[in-house]
């Protein structure tokens, strides 16, 4: 993350100097501080460039967001950019924008939409490879366990697009090794609440026999971490814990050793999306997908960067 | 009366409480580890605490003929100005812990104030009056916490929900201290009588000489209360505030304990003990869910059914129909369609 | 006078609820042609015996002919589509709804497939004028009207199905007598048409007057049945009771209630009013006298006894309470003055449905008292003991629920509430409705009783002859105006005061 | 006098429908861009489905019942108008009617277990919410993208009218199904049966009314109503998926109970459900022009307008009653 900060002043400055672009942001909503995260680093970039922002938050709910553009589309703003609650159904309102002449970029996830015409460029995380990083780790981690690994799994909201991806690349990886098993899977909903309550049930249930936990996002997994304690039982040692998203929270739980690893999901692409969006207005080609740099945090490295990080 | 009120919620509890005795024998085990008592039992009514206190305070609420669905705006509300308080604390000592707890109370029986005043003064119905501090409630809650998961070092704070005493969780004295409360004040005072007569008939109680407002905005006043020990509870536990998710659907989880318990949407009388049952089915039906490995795309599959098998058992309707062949006579001399008042 | 097949036939009909036996092994024969009165003490099980024809409960034993035909009937909408049109006793009327709807719903009539409501406000409009003699805007609010009118509209409802039964449960008991003669002359002209009538009031006046045969129950036995003209009062009275009473004849005694002078007075109104519902009146109540007020239907009785308890706020005019000025916002500050009203309204006013007898009688009291300080357990079952057997409430168990209770039996546990209270002025509005005679003399007696100890009494009632005998003042309404008030000499008679409702002068 | 009279039944309508226009008013003057017949008519774009289930919920309020299901049903219904057109591969003319008997069916059965067990409809239809999203899980957690052709061409045909303005195609349904039940309400026996039964179900049943079969005809209409909003909701979002129209059934009823509608039943009108409806759109709305609110004070401002209307629709309510009085004599 670190790098890329610095760029948006200088990019800002080059392209179509002394322009202020009205841009419409949808955000998903506040649901985790993840997603709070993404829309101060959009809001921030997008001020610092010395644009106007029109922000609008769809509370979960996908009829909102298309509201939301819709809205837009009547405000004549410049361009648009969300990150859809779901991938499905954004079809219809794209085309008014398209129709309208305003362009859209999609932030963090991207939409199932055939006619690509209809977004600029989607500039995201991708989840399932999040997934598929979480298990190649265990993979090496565990390289030289001889017997049956037995791992839990906290999903995240049921449904959801993390959720699914996340899973999906965690079990195309670790299906190659047979000695690994899913014994148990249960939504936590990406809250620690229930990250917590569902670990205790896993506990009660499987006790010590459980090897790994991998919880699709850290909050959840910081939860858990406290039912493992409660239980007796050492994060971490007795027990590996993964988490997804590198949220301060999971440095702080790392650096106290109580937790292996986790996979960093970027939320500070705000300075990378508006550079995206003034390159465009200023005519330039753009590639439909721009991946957000991202990488993984262990144990060992936690201590020395959770003073640097931000959220 | 009260005794068949109670009967097949408890049996439901019961068959719910086996059901995991098939899958787990030690289900039952309660055994002292870490110089605490541990175990199934103990963990449900450990986690069904929040869940036990928000439908307590639902209970008057709806004896009222009102609702409160402000609950779960209130326990995130709650944890957040709790975790606050302490946010710059550190060590043991017990005054930041105090003072939190002071606040907390104070802002949610505030919130209860707010809601009781626009029902019982204003006259808003209460679902809307309440639909109000459900939506802005939250948004107060992550106002405070900026968006962010707080997280609390003070640990004198993680006592509260997460503390032992006399090798069991704080958390069930806390339950058993509001309950008693509430068992007191509405059965060993008037105010039970008061509750029940101004749900049943208000202009009838207006007229008896009930001073029905004052009434309606303790309710909500005391419903604001329990929500907000129960976020106090909640975000001890896991010693963060969560402005967006802590407390997120309790008010029809809350609601629904009510009314397994025998208590009528329609106001008059309540049941506090059938209301404790129903939170209890509704927390073991949740634990049982995630201990029994049940596919989480299905867990809302298996809480409709048992919803409607607890409802059903309750209808005498249902009954005679079920047990018909039995004892046809009796039931039917036991149930009439439709009573005249 | 009826032809010699019933109509309507029930034999042996039994019904318990739990823990009571409404009725055990009752009969009943209905002719076309005839109004039966249905005759017993509250509680006796008449409207019970109503609801399981019409099929509001079901019968344990016993079977029903209707034209010949065994018949189970399992919901009022059976028994109308069969042609039985009943008004049950309470006013079972939707008062959310208009006049017109609640006269027509469930049989509308159509035009081209949707309502014709032009059509029906004028039928509705004609119906009430012309059988009940009522002229009023058939498309307000039924909340918007009092009880009484309320009463006619639900026997208008009755009415104006083609029906070959109608029953009738104490449609007369907050009717004034020119309502009544005007339901009776409606009830003759349908009993020439052939239709059979049942009839159930406590008048005995009336039930001479309007019936040819009744039928008598006793604590749900049926007791026997008889042609009106062939048994004697008296005889009546006993085989309701199951006892003699000589008592019967002789009344209130009247010496009881002669004026003892110089009274001090407890209330004065000067000037009293609000706004398109009573007109200004000036009113003086005396510690110990019974004040009577009478009026027509409509004449704004009630909403004068509600502006003195403050259940209305006044407009206008200032009251003196024991000497000092009191403005009164509130029936509470007016129960802390040691004022009771018991409503008219009973049902939507009165009993709390869900609560026990006990719970139901000291409400008022308790409400005084506070929440904190809760009157024990025990002193309530002694409370309520002792009212249930002052005023012979049945069954004589404080903890059945009051909705479980006929409807004479729940207007005594209302009196008892406001009795409990101990008050020093007590409003009466219709006390008596729906009470057999045998509690409405203890009633009336009760009354002078506690007049005699320095209660005093607002008395409201549409019965003249209950008004004259207990009074002691009369003040009389009309069209929401108070008109007139003389001392009861005992020589006015009830022509006199019915021509100062009507709108002629006494002077 | 009497034409100046307004039937206090209406009132909480016409309170609701005035402060409708003075927020639109506000925002017109407040945003470039907002007074335009667009705006306006997106309010109706936006909100189709919403005014459909905001209909059929407005016969269980007037009842005095609610129904707690209608979110799901939605999830359910556009899972499985999805499922059907690209798994199973139907033609839309099999798939609607199959889709619309979903929440039809659904809600005939929670009538059923409503009136014969006599169970009260708030946990009656709160399970039959848990069970249209478990269901709409089990058919798949993934969202399913819709591309057909019928599809396609009910969710993007724009209907002009007039001044570069448009409507959608769902726009005529929702209106179709306002003046149906307008009508249905105002001028059917089952009409003013569901407002007898709100008004005093005991009095409906001792007056003869067919109680029981209105209470379930109740239920499957606002079934029925959910299932229509979902294909509406299909067709506004080309997809089916089980988190669809999470926790709408608190928004159609708050909708419902602003348009002045009681929940204790008996008294309300369909059309103010309506404009129950364009009120919160246009809270919505507001705040997007807005557009500087963060995520939280979207939901304080959300809340904070909702009192504002709430408490002025009670003012203005409460006053002119008191009014009334005095002037109808
Ligand atoms: N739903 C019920 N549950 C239990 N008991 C009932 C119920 N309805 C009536 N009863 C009892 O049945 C008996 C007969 O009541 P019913 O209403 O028929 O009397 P009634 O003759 O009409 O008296 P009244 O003159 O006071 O109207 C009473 O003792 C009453 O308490
Ligand atoms: N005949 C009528 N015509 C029009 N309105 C009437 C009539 N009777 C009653 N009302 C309405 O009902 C309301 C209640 O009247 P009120 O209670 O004062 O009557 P009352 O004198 O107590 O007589 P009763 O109780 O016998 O009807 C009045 O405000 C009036 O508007
Ligand atoms: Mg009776
Ligand atoms: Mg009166």
């Amino acid at each position: 993350t670190g790098g890329e900060t610095s760029e948006p002043k200088d990019s800002s400055g080059d392209s179509k100097s002394g322009d202020k672009l009205v841009i419409g942001f949808s955000q998903v909503g506040a649901e985790s501080e993840w997603r709070t995260a993404n829309t101060k680093s959009m809001q921030e970039a997008i001020k610092a460039a010395g644009h106007e922002l029109k922000f609008s938050d769809a509370q979960q709910k996908q009829e909102n967001q298309i509201k939301a553009i819709r809205s837009f589309i009547a405000q004549k703003v410049d361009a648009i950019v969300f990150s859809p609650v779901v991938e499905t159904g954004f079809e219809t309102v794209l085309k008014e924008a398209k129709d309208a002449g305003i362009p859209v970029f999609l932030s963090d996830r991207a939409v199932d939409i055939e006619d690509d015409s209809l977004w600029v460029t989607f500039l995201g995380s991708d989840f399932v490879e999040e997934g598929r990083k979480a298990a190649k780790w265990l993979v090496e981690e565990t390289a030289d366990v001889e017997g049956d690994i037995n791992i839990v799994e906290l999903q995240g909201t049921v449904g959801s697009a993390p959720a699914i991806d996340r899973k999906e690349g965690f079990e195309e990886i670790i299906a190659d090794h047979p000695n690994m098993k899913i014994v148990k899977s249960q939504t936590g909903d990406f809250t620690r609440a229930k990250g917590k309550e569902v670990m205790e049930a896993f506990l009660k249930s499987d006790g010590e026999n459980i090897d790994v936990l991998y919880a699709h996002n850290d909050d959840m997994a910081i939860g858990a971490i406290q039912a493992i304690e409660e239980y007796g039982l050492k994060p971490a040692e007795d027990i590996t814990i993964i988490g997804v998203d590198a949220v301060k929270g999971a440095f702080e739980a790392m650096a106290a050793g109580k937790m292996n690893v986790t996979v960093e999901c970027n939320p500070m692409f705000g300075p990378q999306m508006v550079d995206l969006i003034e390159a465009y207005l200023a005519g330039e080609e753009i590639p439909k997908r721009v991946a957000v740099e991202e990488s993984m945090y262990t144990m060992d490295q936690a201590e020395e960067l959770l003073p640097t990080r931000e959220y | 009366m009260m005794k068949s009120k109670l009967f097949w919620p408890l049996i439901v509890l019961l068959i719910i409480l086996l059901i995991n005795l098939i899958f787990d024998s030690s289900f039952f085990n309660i055994e002292v580890r870490n110089g605490r008592f541990t175990g199934s039992l103990v963990d449900i009514l450990n986690r069904g605490a929040p869940l036990l206190l928000v439908s307590i305070g639902m209970t008057l609420v709806i004896a009222t003929k009102g609702v409160d669905l402000g609950v779960g705006s209130v326990i995130a509300m709650a944890g957040a100005v709790g975790a606050m308080a302490v946010s710059g604390a550190s060590g043991d000592g017990l005054t930041p812990l105090f003072l939190a707890i002071a606040l907390v109370l104070g802002v949610s029986v505030l919130t209860g104030v707010w809601n009781g005043v626009l029902v019982s003064r204003i006259g808003v119905q209460p679902i809307v009056a309440t639909l109000i501090l459900m939506v802005a409630g939250r948004g107060i809650a992550q106002l405070i916490t900026d968006g962010q998961i707080m997280t609390v070092y003070y640990d004198p704070f993680k006592f509260i929900g997460g503390g032992y005493l006399l090798m069991l969780p704080f958390s069930i004295f806390i339950v058993a201290a509001v309950l008693a409360i509430a068992g007191f004040l509405t059965r060993k005072t008037a105010l039970g009588l008061f509750i029940e007569s101004v749900g049943t008939n208000p202009e009838a109680s207006r007229l008896s000489g009930l001073n029905s407002k004052n009434i309606i905005l303790m309710v909500y006043m005391f419903s604001g209360l329990c929500a907000g020990i129960a976020g106090l509870i909640l975000s001890s536990n896991v010693a963060s505030a969560d402005g967006n998710n802590a407390g997120l659907w309790y008010e029809l989880d809350a609601i629904l304990a009510v009314v397994i318990g025998g208590t009528s949407l329609n106001g008059g009388r309540f049941y506090l003990m059938g209301t404790v049952i129903g939170a209890l089915i509704i927390q073991s039906l949740t634990t049982t869910i995630y201990s029994i490995g049940i596919a989480p795309e299905i867990n809302l599959v298996v809480k409709a059914i048992v919803v409607l098998i607890v409802c059903l058992l309750q209808s005498p309707e249902f009954r005679k129909r079920l047990f018909g062949g039995l004892s046809v006579k009796k039931s039917e001399k036991k149930s009439e369609g439709v009573t005249i008042s | 006078m009826h032809s010699n097949t019933p109509i309507l036939a029930m034999d042996g009909i039994t019904k318990e609820f739990p823990g009571v036996k409404a009725l055990s092994d009752v009969h009943l024969k209905l002719y076309p042609g005839e109004v039966h009165a249905l005759m017993g003490e509250n509680g006796a099980g008449k409207s019970t015996l109503i609801k399981v024809l019409t099929g509001v409960y079901s019968i344990d034993e016993g079977n029903v002919t209707f034209e010949g035909k065994t018949i189970r009937v399992t919901s009022p909408q059976d028994a109308q589509d069969l042609g039985i049109s009943t008004v049950y006793q309470e006013v079972n009327l939707c008062t959310n709804l208009s006049v017109v709807e609640n006269i027509f719903i469930g049989r509308e009539i159509m035009k081209r497939g949707r309502i014709d409501w032009k059509e029906m406000n004028r039928q509705a409009k004609e119906l009430l004028k012309t059988r009940l003699n009522l002229d009023i805007d058939v498309t307000k609010q039924l909340s918007s009207y009092s009880v009484a009118v309320q009463q006619m509209i639900a026997i208008a409802r009755a009415l104006n199905v083609s029906a070959k039964v109608l029953i009738l449960d104490e449609p007369t008991s907050s009717l004034d007598q020119n309502e009544v003669q005007q339901l009776f002359n409606v009830m003759r002209n349908l009993k020439q048409e052939g239709l059979a009538i049942v009839f159930v009031s406590h008048f005995l006046d009336q039930i001479y007057e309007i019936t040819d045969r009744l039928t008598v129950l006793r604590n749900g036995k049926w007791i026997g049945e008889y042609m009106t003209k062939n048994i004697e009062r008296l005889d009546l009275v006993s085989k309701m009771m199951g006892k003699e009473l000589n008592e019967l004849k002789s009344n209130a005694n009247k010496e009881g209630v002669k004026v003892k002078e110089e009274k001090e007075v407890f209330l004065q109104g000067k000037n009293v009013s609000k706004k398109g519902k009573i007109e200004p009146f000036d009113i003086q109540i005396n510690k110990g006298e019974i004040v009577g007020l009478a009026g027509l239907l409509g004449s704004g009785r009630t909403e004068l006894a509600r502006l003195l308890f403050g259940a209305d706020k006044a407009d206008t005019g200032e009251m003196m309470i024991n000497g000092s000025k009191k403005q009164l916002h509130s029936p509470r500050q007016a129960i802390a003055n040691k004022i009771a009203f018991c409503s008219e309204n009973r049902k939507t006013e009165g009993i709390i449905a869900d609560l026990t007898i006990r719970e139901n009688m000291i409400l008022a009291m308790q409400g005084v008292q506070g929440w904190f300080k809760y009157i024990p357990k025990k002193r309530q079952v002694e409370l309520a003991d002792e009212y249930i057997k002052l005023l012979n409430i049945n069954p004589p168990n404080p903890e059945q629920l009051i909705k479980n209770l006929s409807g004479g039996n729940q207007q005594k546990v209302m009196l008892a509430r406001w009795l409990i209270t101990n008050p020093d002025f007590l409003i009466l509005d219709e006390p008596t409705r729906g009470i057999d005679i045998g509690a409405k003399t203890e009633i009336q007696k009760l009354m002078i009783k506690l007049s005699e100890e320095g209660m005093s009494i607002l008395f409201v009632s549409s019965e003249l002859e209950e008004v004259l005998r207990t009074c002691r003042k009369i003040a009389v309404l009309r069209d929401h105006k108070k008109v007139s008030e003389f001392d009861n000499d005992y020589q006015i008679s009830q022509q006199d005061i019915m021509k100062v409702m009507a709108g002629g002068n006494v002077g | 006098m009497k034409i100046l009279q307004i039937d206090s039944k209406r009132l909480p309508l016409i309170a609701t429908i005035a402060l409708f226009i003075t927020m639109f008013v506000f925002g017109s003057l407040r945003y470039t861009g907002f007074f335009s017949p667009q705006v306006f008519l997106n309010l109706f774009v936006d909100n189709a489905f919403l005014i459909v289930v905001a209909v059929g919920m407005t016969f269980v309020i007037l009842s005095g019942g609610i129904d707690l299901s209608v979110g799901s049903v939605i999830a359910l219904t556009s899972m499985v108008a999805a499922s059907l057109t690209m798994n199973a591969e139907l033609s839309p003319w099999l798939v609607i009617p199959i889709s619309l008997l979903v929440g039809t069916v659904l809600g005939f059965g929670m009538g059923c277990l409503i009136h014969f067990f006599n169970l009260q409809p708030f946990i009656v239809t709160l399970a039959g919410m848990f069970l249209a999203r478990g269901l709409s899980y089990v058919i798949s957690v993934e969202t399913i993208s819709i591309n057909s052709d019928f599809f396609n061409f009910m969710a993007s045909t724009r209907i002009p009218i007039g001044g570069g303005s448009f409507i959608s195609i769902s726009v005529i349904v929702a209106l179709v199904v306002v003046l149906a039940a307008i009508f249905i309400a105002h001028y059917s026996k089952f009409g003013r049966n569901v407002y007898a039964i709100g008004g005093n179900e005991q009095s409906a049943i001792l007056m003869g009314l067919p109680v029981g079969r209105t209470k379930i005809m109740i239920y499957t209409i606002s079934g029925f109503c959910a299932s229509l909003a979902g294909l509406i909701f299909t067709f506004y979002m080309l997809s089916g998926y089980g988190l669809h129209a999470n926790g709408l059934e608190l928004d159609t009823i708050a909708a419902v109970v602003i348009g002045g509608t009681l929940l204790t039943g008996g008294s309300g009108y369909v059309a103010g459900s309506v404009v129950g409806v364009l009120i919160l759109g246009v809270i919505q709305t507001v705040i997007v022009f807005e557009g500087t609110l963060s995520s939280w004070w979207t939901k304080i401002a959300i809340g904070a307008l909702l009192l504002l209307f709430i408490v002025l629709q009670r003012v203005i309510v409460t006053r002119s009653k008191t009014n009334q009085e005095t002037v109808s004599h």
